[in-house]
């Protein structure tokens, strides 16, 4: 008997302007891509917070992906620049905890992406189903001086 | 299994015990899901998220309608307000970019603070992008999730201001003056203020325009005079601004007046003072193909009509050096000690058009631009072309005053180039090359003119016909492709290019050879931008609040954009947008009142350390540190950087918390979804 | 009886022969009676696109000259290349001073007047006979036929003298009609045939032969008609070797055919028809 | 008799700093004791744990105790106490929030004593002794107070600078008690109280402490250096900035900072630069970021077991 | 095709120009070469350059269209010509490059008949290929 | 068999345990110290910041933060290849003998003092530091006064009185302002009077007292091992620099060595019923839980330095050292209750040093930090108050410890510690009543030490061989590991 498919656990902060918009293309041109995300809307994606990310990992999410405008078309000037850097450095500790960076997914989508936001959205659904499901941060001793064990899907 | 999410508390960490924000009384929330017709109940079972999202904690009401954003739909949610007095409403329906407004006024209507009303898109994110039973579960999650925000959503009232009933307009280019114009002629005061010592701008320097062909200052200095006579127009030339500080209506400026050391009410023009002068430098004006002296008068139509001495070219402002001009000015108004004048006023909007400069040619080095003086650019030609010109009208080239029997027009000269210059097309060039080469027919008839092109972008009333015209008529030679090479042979230019229609590698021996270089934005204009606080895009053009439903506003309210600082514009869209700014500013101007989105960032007192760091955060310079940090709550914009920033969590935004956050990020991942089966 | 002269041309003399005798039948019928002009020559065949070509008129204007000479008004030709030779002549005279020249190189004739009008068979069936009456005069109807109507270029082209919309003809289809057959407007109808160079680059002929057939047969077509004799010298004898064997008649021939003309022994297709 | 309300000091994994700074209140200290009797202290006073046992239910007014929770036997202690206690303080940073030996979570207890005694180590009881005598098994985990027991006050700190014990003293002795939960810090951030002075908030560089001697007067993460002040509270008086040296956190997080190595991460990433920002830049932006090198040891000394590792629910 | 050319003011008001213009009554310089003309040739595929390129070279004063064998491969149909956006009838401009050609002596290859043809095709080729 | 179980053992630092077996007959089969902790800090440390590992070493005890600040800032300047300047240096010894003499100060009246100076038949609940006070009242309260004042010292120079954070690879944190001296000056003064003092009432009220005389005297309570210490070029002890001396049970100089050197010489065992290791000097190497030349069981502490010091090195201290060594007439003194004299004539030296490194005219010099090279692997030895420290790390290009090794004072004295116990419970065992007061004299024995045994579990010379013993419920040895 087949194994039932990993269905990973997604939530996506869009920001308004461009991701949200864009995701909202994507419905009006009825693109169809994987439910497994659920958006959270913020006017933009320099008010998510590495918080955020690690609340979502603590409430069961495989994933977290955020959504904001391209370089130098911020609504907001540079929030997400300020996602940017943020996520680069929430990266690094995930690693060192023992979550693999690549669950934390930072895409620049514009208004008039929905195309890409649907790929997006199939892709990191792929990439989640082939870490397989998460496990807790807590869980597993995560070891800084341990190489991470592998949780390749097998 | 139970619905309800972890406690409240954000990390209840070590401290546990520990709580603070929890409302006391509970919350009573109304959920209204719509069937958008078949748009949402085809793939979404609505029965199923009206059963499920009723049971869930805090929704005493739940119920579902064929289309929710209909009169009946709508009487439906204000019914229920009342009957089952809600304290917050979730309409799970389409993006709330579509209908927000809708509900939030019908909640109104019945009572309930509009900032209650919170909408779930479960259409263009759910139902129009999913298929199979995940889509009614996952649209149950998007409501519940909404159900939580809305929890914790307070009532706001949007935040009244009053304002300043005048306008700043940065620029004095043909944008600039028909801004001041229209505002003013609407009523309303305007300081109009200008960089170099004239307005009139580039379009000053044109000879003809496309595709009219009329004389450009003979249309533009009517509107100069007028700008300069205007009652309620400050005209303020050889100006910058210095400082801008405020907010939409109330923004306060600051403006440097450079001495101009000459006084305008008594200089009678009789220009002896420019004869006296021992300095020669070249003509700005005249992109350096004549010269001025240190005092100086731009063009002869200048507005305002005096002489400026120009303090660095000048000896030193110092009479014991020179003082040739001061000695032959029978009128006295030379005046070495003139003072910088600083100018403050509030003004209510702000329009910016600072206009464009042409990308630096000596960047073309393949063109030969600089080592080879009969290599120009387009406005170098304009010069050339003017009656007012150097040449006095006659093409004639810089090297040696011939007139070029043979011209070559390299267009996109810097342009449409990602790899090492603009990747963007300048979108005049087309057309202002095309009328530099039939002016030069004009001029020159047994001329030959040749055009190097990629593409010919003519789109504009009269533009195609136009260049049909220099083509057809002109038997101007078009020639598809870059030119790679300009270097000079003895006294002709020689031009290696390619004719991508026939594959012919092509070598003109030319006389002369003009580049339609890129428009950049004039220099300074981030400079300016920062200081406004409104953003550049990455070619530095000022950037508008969206590019199709917004494109005469910045990102910061009041403030406009108008020509081509915004990007490359010919003469009829900067004066389009010039206007259309204008109404844009009288429409604050003449607003009573001002109002401003109350979800905006709000500092917790008790909280605030004073570490500042918000303060950078901030695009629009909205936050003072201090012991505490202060928004200026009509400066935020709601971004909420500064949010995610603050280390201690003083900064929250209101109705988008933490708090609230992270409650939709467990309802939005909880288990015990019971849907059966789909 | 309405009288009208007729210039036949080389090719019905010719190969068009059955052309000629299945036209002249049914005209017949129709209630014309068709005048042969005297002493005619040939048209040129094809006319020439360079300013300096008052030599290509004067063949086609001598032509006219004789039907001034029959006291007609008009002249009708069924070949299509005729047809473009002499209505590009008439119409270049139209103008004075051309008209002149011409004159006076022609000085052993009688002067052109101008003012002749020249018809085509098609255009003659569409606006004199109509469609109406000429469906109401068939004797044998081409009873539901897949006909493809193949025009070429002349008749079509230049556009000042095209016998229909030369984008979007329908006469030859409406003709085919009345005869009560299924016209078939497939692509190539009005796509060049390669005209004279048969003559030495047969194989660009051949190249587009083979096309034009295959893209009949391909819209379901029986049978291709066409009014050009050189048209149907080259889909008939310039066929690639694998090729769909489609039967390619001059109009001429099926509207006799249904005018009740005697039965030509090729015209197997229409042997089931009636 | 009424007696004078007894009390009890005790300490886990700790390293003692907490019974020492307790005794650091000088003269103070002198009339604290002066008005409780102490029932159990080790570190100061000869009551045994059989003593301990023989205590009747609540009749300790508080129980402060220190240290993390690392052993089995910490765990029966911290029980014990907790009965016969009315009121258990965590006491220092080790008890609230995991304190620096919690950084062992980032390897396992395995991992530490294979690293410490060798491969096939195993506790035993010693020569002659009885299974029991054995030293008792480590957690798998060190654990803050509050995961074993109800933890009704927090004086933080590592260890809780003298005014703050003099705070929960004079509620103790008052009788003017806070609700439960009360930290005896400031709610606010420690820059609150730092002298130095704020001004561009702009880190275009991180630099270690040993690289630079800092400005006296300026602000320490405005000179590139990594201080948690931003996000921990008051209450020490700035010690460590005065000493020009950043806060390492000890006092633990704002009441809302929430993880304070997140809000960090947040606050430190969004000051970064390396020139205007945009694309050019992100290069520029990521060297400086990722020369913050051993994030988790820098921004989780004392709190790790509190953030990082899984907590029980509670 | 590809060769280099020296382009002049001289060179393009060479008599080349001058007379294919002449000849065909179309100003080569209202083409702007949009293609319409080749893509809709029924002898495209048999041409040794297309018909706007022949057009291209007349515009650029290029005497190698004399040497191109597209021209007499043209049949006269005149499918561009009643196609082209710009009114410019490229067929008069190959009929002026036939002509120039065969004035100059230039023809295309000698026919060898491979059958016997018909009066109006033997008509049609001897007008077409003789000056 | 009987079990006896002293649990915890009170007034010192860190967890210990005491298990007694006694035979059916009452006789002692068996003493052992356990110490029941382990925290694992050689294990975390790594991975951490080498500029850290003052502030987070300093963690393993609150009791001498100081020591492991500074030897932890010693192996990194020596891992920096840092020469630390003069200011540098003089901020590091004012601040290190203020804490010698602070921590003396206390173990004196707070911890070791109600044995020492409370009569012993005082009941339990007096014996304590309030119970000193209430015995000594003025003295009392002077020491609680003096010692806050050297705390205040502590507080200026290593920013905070408890877990300092001033000393870096290289140097210190910040220069020192002429304020600072001032007030610092003030208090070194009071510490000098106070040691002063303190000698004049051990002369009075101690030393004559029978009770401590018979201690000093006991013979289960003398233990004739090895001693290591620090030694100034002048051979007078030095806290935090010089080299690491080391003399046999008579006084023969074994080595006189750097750190990093004299680490060679010393390996260690482990037992599994404690988390505490035992070190051993190779030479002669370990014969079991004995004394004597030919085991290699030594001792550290203020006995040891001055057993393998010849002089002291300030006035005060030297006349005091001086009639310490007249009381026992010969040197090294084995003494176990010894170790409190010696710690006291260490008090004297530790605040006369503090108070002429006040006057060091380079105390406020600015030049307060090395140049540092390419981080490597660096040995720092301190002497803490309890004995000889060693911290040894390794660090990688980043400047990240790779390596941490650490020997703490009672770790070195474990096994002296353990003998001392033995011994103390064999006199005690041999008394009928075994009451609580007698049980009290074995933690005397322990006590006398000084021991932390917060930071007695911490040490992990990774090259040192290593001996584990694994014994079964019947005492018989299963299994031995050795690395």
């Amino acid at each position: 008997m087949a194994e039932a498919q990993f269905e990973p656990r997604i939530v996506a902060f869009l920001c308004r302007w461009c991701a949200g918009a864009g995701a909202d293309l994507a419905g009006t041109s009825r693109l169809r891509y994987p439910p497994n995300a659920v958006a959270i809307r913020v006017n933009c994606s320099g008010r998510v917070e590495p918080q955020w990310v690690m609340e979502a990992f603590r409430s069961g999410a495989d994933g977290v992906f955020i959504g904001g405008c391209h370089p130098g078309d911020c609504h907001y000037v540079s929030g997400n620049y300020k996602a940017r850097r943020r996520v680069h450095l929430l990266k690094r500790m995930l690693s060192e905890l023992g979550i693999e960076p690549e669950r934390v997914r930072l895409e620049w989508v514009s208004a008039t992406e929905g195309a890409k936001f649907a790929r997006l959205m199939h892709e990191f659904v792929e990439e989640l189903r082939a870490l397989g499901p998460r496990t807790d941060p807590g869980e597993a001793a995560p070891s800084a001086a341990l190489p991470a064990p592998s949780r390749r899907k097998g | 299994m139970s619905h309800e999410p972890p406690p409240a508390n954000r990390n209840p960490g070590p401290e546990a015990g520990h709580r603070s924000g929890v409302t006391g009384r509970g919350p009573r929330i109304g959920v209204f899901v719509c069937h958008c017709g078949k748009n949402i109940a085809a793939t979404v079972n609505v029965e199923q998220v009206v059963e499920a999202i009723s049971h869930y904690p805090g929704v005493v009401y739940a119920a579902r309608h064929e289309y929710m954003c209909s009169d009946p739909g709508q009487d439906l949610i204000k019914k229920a307000i009342g009957e089952h007095r809600l304290t917050g409403v979730v309409v799970a329906a389409c993006s709330p970019s579509m209908h927000e407004t809708t509900f939030r006024r019908a909640a109104e209507e019945a009572g309930l603070n509009p900032y209650l009303l919170e909408i779930a898109n479960i259409r263009e994110g759910c139902s129009w992008v999913h298929e199979g039973p995940e889509t009614t579960d996952k649209a149950i999650r998007i409501a519940r999730a909404m159900v939580e925000k809305v929890k914790g959503n307070h009532p706001l009232s949007p935040i009244e201001v009053g304002h300043a009933a005048k306008c700043l307009v940065i620029g004095g280019g043909i944008s600039g003056i028909q801004a001041a114009l229209d505002i003013a002629d609407a009523g309303f005061e305007v300081l109009l203020v200008e960089r170099t010592p004239s307005i009139g701008g580039r379009m000053a320097q044109l000879s003809e325009t496309f595709p009219t062909l009329d004389c450009s200052q003979c249309i533009l200095t009517p509107k100069m005079v007028e700008a300069s006579r205007h009652p309620r127009i400050r005209l303020l030339t050889y100006s910058e601004v210095a400082e801008v500080t405020g907010y939409l209506g109330n923004y306060h400026v600051v403006i440097r007046k450079k001495p101009t050391y000459v006084d305008p009410d008594k200089c009678n023009l009789c220009g002896d003072c420019a004869t006296a002068c021992p300095i020669r430098v070249p003509s700005e004006f005249d992109r350096g193909l004549s010269e001025r002296a240190a005092i100086y008068v731009p063009f002869p139509q200048a507005v305002p009509s005096s002489y400026t001495l120009d303090e660095a070219s000048c000896l030193g402002l110092n009479p014991l050096r020179c003082s040739e001009c001061a000695k032959v000015c029978t009128a006295g108004a030379i005046d070495y000690d003139m003072p910088e004048e600083r100018i403050e006023e509030d003004v209510g909007a702000i329009v910016v058009a600072t206009g464009y400069d042409l990308y630096e040619k000596e960047r073309m080095a393949e063109y030969g631009y600089g080592t080879v003086p009969d290599v120009i650019d387009g406005l170098e030609f304009e010069r050339i072309l003017s009656a007012g010109g150097p040449t006095k009208g006659e093409v004639r080239r810089p090297s040696d005053g011939k007139v070029p029997k043979e011209v070559v027009f390299i267009q996109c000269s810097g342009s449409r180039d990602p790899e090492l210059h603009k990747s963007y097309c300048s979108k005049i060039c087309c057309m202002y090359t095309a009328k530099h080469a039939l002016l030069y027919r004009h001029n020159v008839h047994d001329g030959k003119a040749y055009v190097f092109y990629i593409d010919i972008r003519a789109g504009g009333k009269d533009y195609e016909e136009f260049v049909v015209r220099a083509m057809e008529d002109e038997r101007i030679l078009y020639l598809r492709g870059k030119v790679a090479k300009v270097f000079r042979d003895g006294d002709k230019v020689v031009v290696w290019g390619v004719d991508t229609l026939t594959g012919k590698r092509v070598e003109v021996a030319a006389d002369l050879v003009v580049l339609a270089q890129a428009m950049v934005p004039s220099a300074g204009t981030g400079e300016l931008a920062r200081k406004l606080r409104i953003a550049c895009g990455g070619e530095g053009f000022l950037k508008e609040a969206h590019p199709k439903l917004r494109p005469l506003e910045a990102l910061t309210a009041g403030i406009f954009l108008a020509g081509a600082a915004h990007g490359p514009k010919d003469i009829p869209e900067a004066v389009a947008q010039g206007s259309g700014a204008a109404a844009k500013a009288i429409a604050i101007l003449s607003a009573p009142v001002l109002t401003h989105s109350p979800e905006v960032a709000e500092v917790n007192e008790d909280l605030c350390s004073g570490c500042a760091i918000c303060v950078p955060q901030c695009p629009y310079g909205a936050i003072t540190p201090g012991d505490v940090a202060h928004v200026n709550e009509l400066l935020c914009e709601g971004c909420g950087t500064c949010v995610a920033a603050c280390p201690s969590g003083a900064m929250t935004m209101r109705n988008h918390t933490d708090l609230q956050v992270e409650r939709m990020i467990r309802a939005a991942l909880a288990e015990a979804v019971e849907v059966a089966g789909g | 009886m309405k009288k009208l002269a007729y210039f036949p041309g080389c090719a019905m003399k010719d190969q068009a022969r059955p052309d000629e005798a299945g036209t002249l039948h049914a005209l017949a019928a129709l209630g014309y009676e068709v005048a042969e002009i005297p002493r005619w020559n040939c048209c040129g065949t094809v006319h020439s696109l360079a300013k300096d070509d008052l030599m290509r008129h004067v063949g086609p204007v001598r032509n006219l000259i004789r039907v001034q000479g029959m006291g007609e008004k008009r002249v009708l030709t069924l070949c299509a290349m005729c047809y473009g030779t002499l209505k590009r002549s008439a119409q270049f005279v139209r103008e004075e001073e051309r008209l002149a020249r011409i004159n006076a190189f022609l000085d052993t004739e009688e002067d052109f007047r101008g003012g002749i009008e020249v018809v085509h068979l098609l255009t003659l069936l569409r606006d004199e006979v109509g469609y109406e009456k000429l469906a109401s005069r068939v004797k044998r109807t081409l009873n539901g036929l897949k006909v493809a109507t193949y025009y070429g270029c002349v008749l079509l082209r230049p556009r000042e003298f095209a016998v229909d919309d030369p984008d979007r003809p329908e006469v030859m289809e409406r003709v085919v009609e009345a005869l009560g057959g299924a016209p078939v407007p497939f692509p190539e109808r009005m796509e060049c045939c390669g005209a004279y160079l048969t003559v030495g680059r047969s194989d660009i002929v051949t190249d587009r032969v083979g096309r034009i057939l295959r893209s009949a047969r391909g819209s379901g077509a029986d049978l291709v008609v066409t009014t050009c004799p050189l048209c149907q010298f080259n889909l008939a004898e310039r066929r690639p070797p694998v090729a769909p064997t489609l039967p390619v008649l001059y109009l001429g021939q099926v509207l006799g055919w249904a005018f009740g003309a005697d039965e030509p022994a090729n015209l197997f297709p229409l042997g089931g028809a009636r | 008799m009424v007696g004078k309300p007894k009390i009890a000091v005790y300490w886990t994994g700790g390293c003692g700093g907490c019974d020492v700074s307790f005794l650091e209140l000088g003269a103070p200290l002198l009339d604290v004791l002066a008005k409780v009797e102490i029932a159990f202290w080790p570190a100061l006073v000869d009551a045994k744990r059989a003593d301990v046992e023989a205590f009747a239910p609540r009749s300790l007014a508080a129980t402060l105790i220190n240290g993390t929770l690392r052993t089995e036997e910490n765990v029966e202690m911290v029980h014990l106490l907790r009965e016969k206690s009315q009121l258990v303080v965590a006491f220092g940073a080790c008890a609230h929030l995991g304190g620096v030996p919690g950084l062992a979570n980032l390897v396992s207890r395995e991992e530490t004593l294979r690293r410490v005694y060798g491969d096939g180590f195993a506790i035993a009881p010693p020569p002659g002794g009885e299974a029991d005598d054995a030293p008792p098994n480590l957690l798998p985990q060190a654990q803050p107070l509050s995961t074993e027991v109800t933890v009704d006050y927090v004086v933080p700190g590592c260890p809780p600078p003298p005014a703050l014990i003099g705070l929960l003293f004079d509620a103790l002795l008052s009788g003017d008690l806070p609700p439960a939960g009360h930290v005896f810090a400031h709610d606010k951030a420690l820059c609150e109280e730092c002298p130095r002075t704020r001004e561009d908030r702009v880190l275009t560089k991180i630099v270690r402490p040993h690289e630079l001697v800092p400005d006296p007067e300026a602000c320490l993460l405005d000179q590139g250096m990594i201080c948690l002040g931003p996000v921990t509270r008051g209450g020490c008086g700035a010690a460590c900035p005065k000493a020009g040296m950043p806060c390492t956190g000890c006092l633990g997080p704002t009441p809302h900072a929430g993880d304070p190595g997140l809000a960090m991460i947040s606050a430190l990433a969004s000051l970064v630069r390396a020139g205007d920002e945009g694309e050019a830049s992100f290069a520029g932006e990521d060297a400086v970021l990722d020369s913050l090198v051993d994030p988790v040891g820098t921004l989780y000394k004392y709190s790790l077991p509190s953030y990082v590792a899984k907590r029980r629910s509670g | 095709m590809a060769s280099e050319l020296n382009l002049s003011r001289d060179h393009l008001e060479a008599p080349f120009s001058r007379r294919v213009e002449e000849l065909s009554g179309e100003n080569p310089y209202a083409c702007y070469q949009c293609g319409k003309c080749s893509a809709g040739c029924p002898f495209a595929d048999h041409m040794d350059a297309l018909p706007n390129q022949v057009l291209r070279l007349v515009q650029l004063g290029d005497e190698a269209a004399l040497r191109l064998s597209a021209p007499w491969v043209c049949a006269s149909c005149l499918a561009c010509a009643v196609r082209c956006p710009k009114g410019v009838d490229i067929a008069k401009t190959m009929e002026a490059l036939r002509l120039l050609s065969l004035r100059r002596g230039i023809t295309p290859a000698p026919v060898v008949p491979d059958r016997p043809y018909p009066q109006i095709a033997l008509v049609g080729a001897y007008r077409k290929l003789t000056p | 068999m009987k079990k006896l179980t002293i649990d915890p053992i009170t007034r010192l630092e860190g967890h210990g345990k005491i298990l007694l077996y006694l035979d059916e007959a009452g006789g002692l089969k068996g003493a052992v110290l356990q110490v029941p902790e382990l925290r694992g800090f050689e294990v975390f440390c790594r991975g951490r910041r080498g500029e850290e590992m003052p502030q987070i070493t300093e963690r393993i005890c609150g009791v001498c933060p100081e020591a492991h600040h500074l030897a932890s800032a010693r192996a990194l300047d020596a891992a920096y290849h840092a020469t630390v300047p003069a200011p540098a240096w003089i901020q590091r010894e004012l601040f290190y003998n203020t804490y010698i003499f602070a921590d003396h100060l206390l173990h004196l009246v707070f911890l070791g003092g109600p044995d020492l100076l409370l009569p012993a038949d005082t009941p339990r609940e007096s014996r304590n530091v309030l119970g000193v006070i209430a015995a000594f009242p003025e003295l009392g309260r002077e020491v609680v006064t003096v010692r806050a004042r050297a705390q205040r010292i502590l507080e200026i120079i290593g920013g905070r009185a408890i877990h300092p954070v001033f000393a870096l690879p290289g140097g210190v944190a910040r220069p020192l302002t002429a304020d600072d001296r001032n007030e610092i000056r003030s208090h070194t003064a009071a510490m000098v009077a106070l040691a002063q003092t303190f000698v004049t009432f051990f002369h009075e009220e101690v030393l004559p007292d029978p009770g401590y005389q018979s201690l000093l005297a006991l013979p289960q309570a003398h233990l004739p091992t090895h001693y290591l210490g620090l030694v100034d070029p002048n051979l007078a002890p030095n806290f935090c620099r010089g080299e690491l001396r080391a003399v046999s049970p008579d006084g023969t100089e074994l080595f006189r060595l750097d750190g990093a050197a004299a680490l060679q010489k010393i390996a260690e065992r482990s037992e599994p019923w404690t988390y505490v290791k035992f070190p051993y000097l190779k030479e002669p190497g370990w014969t079991g839980f004995e004394a004597g030349a030919g085991s290699g069981i030594y001792r550290v502490g203020p006995l040891a330095r001055l057993n393998v010091a010849e002089r002291m090195a300030t006035p005060l201290a030297q006349e005091e050292y001086e009639r310490f060594l007249d009381f026992f007439g010969a040197k090294p003194v084995h003494a176990t209750f010894a170790y409190h004299w010696a710690r006291l004539v260490e008090m004297v030296q530790a605040a006369e040093a503090a108070a002429a490194l006040a006057e060091e005219k380079g105390l406020t010099g600015t030049e307060i930090r090395g140049k540092l090279g390419e981080p490597g692997a660096g040995v720092g030895v301190v002497e803490a108050a309890r004995g000889t420290l060693v911290h040894r790390y390794a660090l990688d290009e980043q400047g990240l410890i790779t390596e941490v090794d650490l020997i703490v004072a009672t770790t070195h004295n474990a096994a002296g510690i353990g003998l001392s116990i033995k011994g103390m419970a064999e006199d005690v065992v041999r008394k009928n009543d075994l009451d609580e007061a007698l049980l009290n004299r074995i933690e005397m024995a322990f006590r006398a030490y000084d021991p932390c045994l917060a930071c007695a579990t911490h040490f992990l010379p990774g090259e040192m061989p290593l001996a584990i013993e694994i014994y079964n419920a019947e005492g018989r040895l299963e299994r031995r590991i050795s690395r």
